[in-house]
């Protein structure tokens, strides 16, 4: 356990060395770039591979094909870069491919205000890649989070065989806090399932009970294969309904049914109240401070804030609404994951704070839109 | 306990690393929790730069990462010195380096106005350190945090071959009376 | 007098490096690429044999096109990945486990054209890889498009008019910039594809190898040529073998003939190499 | 000489006295490469066809082999191999 006063980026990239990541690829961007800097000094000291590739296309491809060397492997970028990267995301999905890549998000569409804060990649990370996938998203609301959340997001895609995403955003990627690093031993570290049949026996996806097949390396000896194609267990291309279905649902089945280890929320006040503000990432810091602005002049609300954005959790979100009349979602864009809260949360009135701020919102902000509806 | 600092200066004038050495020192060597934020304009030199620190007991008395009520200010450029009232309380410290802000607002019992960069020059020899020397006069004069853990913050930050000129502006700027 | 079989009855001497439940292979009757493919295995198995290579530590790591489909039939760990990103997973899987012999194989599409960057910054880097781009001079898989190879006036699916464009030179190109071994072979010509394939294999950094290959069904189609011998008999007619060829022989050209041969063999340290003396 | 034809691996060879050619029948797909890149003509299209419908070749002049391999390199199917069985 160490001490430190650090930024969030370095809190990734600390988060990132503590879960066993052994590769890391990247192409510089704003606001993500500190990441790549800092990582080529610290991985090196505890052999790893920092790489600069030629883009970002190269680089999340790199870390696929070492992910299947065998090593725990990450990439950090930012919207625009993400935008190239979606194509080998889903790579990642269909090959079942652990990795992790942090979207340290800025301001959009296109190029943006690159040096500003946005949360408007929220359905970008959800959507981008084509065809049928449940990727895991999570994003931090502090320097702290951004570590533990790191770890958490190895820990997912290595348990899960599957590519996670860590939302950060403008304003945590370089906002400064105490932080205690934790030791693998202090925090769980969780590494990927391994063969336990020769070779002869290996079909390398075919699942176990769990939906998840072990998970051979190159150089193992298992003749592994990486195949982008809709596959058998063997990894062999088939064209039919029932192959493609069951490889399907079984790629969502298996994010699904472990939504447990995925799904964390955290709630403040919300026992008492008639009013929920659901926030995430550095939006949720000013939300927490105007709940307590409110709450100071005697108004009965609380906080949600959320730490997984995908897959959401139904009843997680509505059980702290359940005494709700109305739900507020303070998001720093044009309103997104409103649509899932009011998809799941019935009883009450869900209404949108969509804040358009290039800095991080403000809590007045937020107490003058919850104003307006009482 | 619990303070909001805001440092506001130009770029160049080391305003970022002023807030590492005071945040490092709070969370590192005294124990305490610090929220850290920067905003600085897009050039390396010039353009307004800000820190903005929250210093706590606990993570649970920091919510909102940014300053709305400054207990301790330094302007080391005069960049909108009227409007940051806004957000400050209305007994805070103000520290205002005088070698840059001739005029200004602030005509209180804790307001200080000091030519920061002269005495980096005539104790240090060099304007390059008023940061530091303008840091040691903020921690005497708040007792926001010890000199020992300043100190140990600057030993950790600064690199080697620098060192001996910073802790000799640190004391400088502690002796300011 | 010995007589007797040094292979098991109705075993193809390369069926130990085939996923043999998977053949007969996708490609259409006369393609060239069966050919290549039974080259590079070869050369394979003499470095086996000689000691040299690991079975466990060969990667054939593809792209997306007809040659991507090598990938399907070489029975060792594999990936089939994403059209023109054959070099990026590479790169990753071999700084990631240096053991690893890591092949990547693909069209010149797929190579040259989507992946022409990732070819070019290898290149630069003398990144540890053998990559091969066997070249049809056309998009096959998709039915017959113009490709970057493509011989200006030619007829395709997108170029209805003829190619107006000018063919890239893809051992030009990557000569010029930091590979270790270029050279270019033609399935018409086997034992050339085995020969380079293994002094490939036995070299480090960036090794890159074309293969000109026939497509009767497609390219053959475009240039009245779709009988498998006459567009591979055309073939055999053009190449023309050089000891040492410069690489301004190397300029395709349908009439003087296509020269193959080892344009540029070095020994300057690979990338690998690079990172650890740092 | 003549043909042997094995059905249970649907492979028709033949061999001489240092050689013997086989063709892996239901890999072949008719291309004609190696009949035609064989100096010696040792192969000739059958009558017969393969299970997805492919004439495939016949080592029907075996007598003629000088074991050059030709075919077996040629072939991009994996369908033709030749053995050397004496010296």
């Amino acid at each position: 356990m160490r001490k430190a006063f650090i930024s969030g980026n370095m809190a990734i990239a600390e988060g990132a060395i503590i879960a066993g990541m052994k590769f890391f690829a990247g192409y510089p961007i704003t606001p993500a770039s500190d990441i790549m800097e800092y990582l080529v000094e610290r991985l090196n000291e505890v052999g790893g591979v920092v790489v600069q590739l030629e883009d970002e296309i190269t680089s999340i491809n790199a870390v696929i094909g070492a992910s299947w060397a065998g090593a725990k492997s990450m990439t950090a970028t930012s919207g625009p870069g993400f935008s190239l990267m979606v194509e080998a995301l889903g790579l990642a999905v269909i090959s079942e491919t652990p990795l992790v890549v942090a979207d340290i998000m800025r301001t959009g569409p296109s190029t943006g205000v690159p040096t500003k804060t946005s949360q408007s990649d929220v359905l970008q990370v959800r959507h981008g890649a084509h065809g049928d996938h449940i990727i895991p998203v999570l994003v931090p609301w502090s320097v702290q989070d951004a570590f533990e959340l790191t770890v958490k997001a190895f820990n997912i895609a290595e348990s899960l065989r599957t590519p996670v995403i860590l939302l950060s955003d403008a304003v945590i990627a370089h906002l400064w806090e105490s932080a205690v690093l934790k030791d693998p031993g202090e925090i769980e570290v969780v590494d990927r399932k391994k063969p336990m049949v020769p070779p002869s026996e290996y079909l390398p996806y075919k699942p176990d009970e769990d939906l998840i097949p072990p998970m051979a390396s190159f150089g193992d000896g298992y003749n592994v294969i990486v195949e982008s194609l809709v596959h058998d267990e063997h990894g062999y291309y088939r064209q039919d309904s029932d192959t493609y279905r069951r490889l399907i649902t079984r790629l969502t089945s298996k994010i699904m049914s472990n939504v447990d280890k995925v799904f964390e929320v955290e709630s403040y006040y919300v026992n008492d109240s008639k009013y929920v503000v659901v926030s995430y990432g550095s939006t949720a810091r000013a939300a927490l401070a105007a709940v307590r602005v409110l709450r100071s002049s005697g108004v009965k609300i609380g906080l949600l804030r959320l730490k997984t954005l995908w897959p959401l959790k139904p009843e997680a979100l509505r059980e702290p609404c359940r005494n709700a009349d109305l739900v507020f979602v303070a998001e720093n864009n044009t309103g997104k994951i409103v649509a899932d809260v009011e998809r799941f949360v019935k009883n009450a009135e869900v209404v949108s704070l969509p804040l358009l701020d290039l800095e991080v919102p403000t809590p007045d902000e937020i107490v003058e839109g919850v104003k307006e509806w009482l | 306990m619990r303070h909001e600092i805001l440092i506001v200066g130009r770029g160049g004038q080391g305003i970022l690393l002023l807030g590492r050495i005071l945040g490092l020192a709070a969370s590192k060597y005294s124990g305490l929790y610090v929220t850290g934020s920067e905003a600085y304009a897009s050039e390396t030199r010039g353009g307004m730069s800000r820190v903005d620190l929250i210093i706590a007991d606990s993570p649970e008395d920091i919510d909102y990462i940014r300053v709305r009520k400054a207990n301790i200010v330094l302007f080391m450029f005069p960049y909108d010195l009227e409007g940051y009232a806004r957000i400050m309380s209305d007994d805070a410290f103000i520290f205002l380096n005088s070698t840059y802000v001739k005029e200004h607002p602030y005509v209180t019992r804790r307001a200080f106005s000091v030519p920061y960069n002269e005495v980096a020059e005539q104790v240090v020899g060099t304007s390059r350190v008023s940061n530091i020397v303008a840091l040691g006069h903020l921690v005497a004069r708040t007792g926001v945090l010890g000199d020992k853990q300043v100190e140990e913050a600057l030993k950790e930050i600064i690199p080697e071959k620098w060192l001996d000129l910073n802790m000799k502006a640190l004391r400088a700027g502690l002796e300011i009376r | 007098m010995v007589v007797g079989s040094v292979y098991e009855r109705g075993a193809h001497p390369l069926d130990k490096y085939l996923r043999v439940t998977r053949l007969p292979h996708i490609w259409c009757p006369g393609c060239g690429l069966g050919i290549a493919l039974g080259g590079i295995l070869r050369a394979i198995d003499r470095r086996i044999s000689e000691g040299m290579l690991k079975k466990e530590n060969v990667v054939f790591v593809t792209g997306i096109g007809c040659s991507a489909r090598t990938s399907f039939y070489a029975n060792f760990d594999a990936a089939h990945t994403l059209h023109g990103r054959a070099i990026a997973f590479a790169t990753g899987a071999k700084l990631a486990k240096p053991e690893l012999d890591v092949i990547v194989i693909g069209g010149d599409g797929d190579i040259a054209g989507i992946g022409g960057n990732h070819l070019i910054h290898a290149a630069r880097r003398n990144m540890d890889l053998i990559v091969i781009m066997i070249t049809n001079f056309v998009y096959a898989m998709t039915g017959g498009q113009v490709a970057p190879t493509t011989p200006q006036g030619i007829y395709t699916t997108t170029t209805p008019h003829g190619n107006p464009e000018f063919p890239l030179n893809v051992i030009k190109l990557v000569s010029s910039l930091n590979p270790n071994y270029v050279a270019r072979a033609s399935v018409t010509h086997p034992p050339l594809v085995e020969q380079f394939m293994y002094r490939a294999l036995g070299m480090k950094g960036f090794r890159f190898v074309e293969i000109l290959s026939t497509c009767p069904e497609v390219f053959g189609r475009h240039v009245g040529l779709r009988d498998s011998v006459t567009l591979y008999n055309t073939l055999r007619s053009k190449v023309v073998v050089k000891h040492n060829p410069g690489v301004e022989e190397s300029e395709p050209d349908w009439e003087k003939g296509l020269v193959a041969g080892e344009f540029l063999v070095r020994d300057r340290p690979g990338y690998l190499e690079m990172l650890r003396r740092r | 000489m003549g043909l042997a034809t094995l059905a249970s691996t649907e492979l028709v060879r033949a061999s001489n006295a240092r050689f013997r050619v086989n063709v892996l029948i239901s890999r072949c797909k008719e291309c004609g490469i190696c009949i035609s890149v064989c100096p010696t003509k040792v192969l000739v299209r059958s009558d017969k066809y393969n299970k997805y419908g492919f004439r495939y070749p016949e080592p029907a002049n075996i007598a003629k082999c000088i074991g050059c391999r030709l075919c077996e390199f040629n072939c991009p199917d994996f369908a033709v191999f030749v053995e050397v069985i004496g010296k």
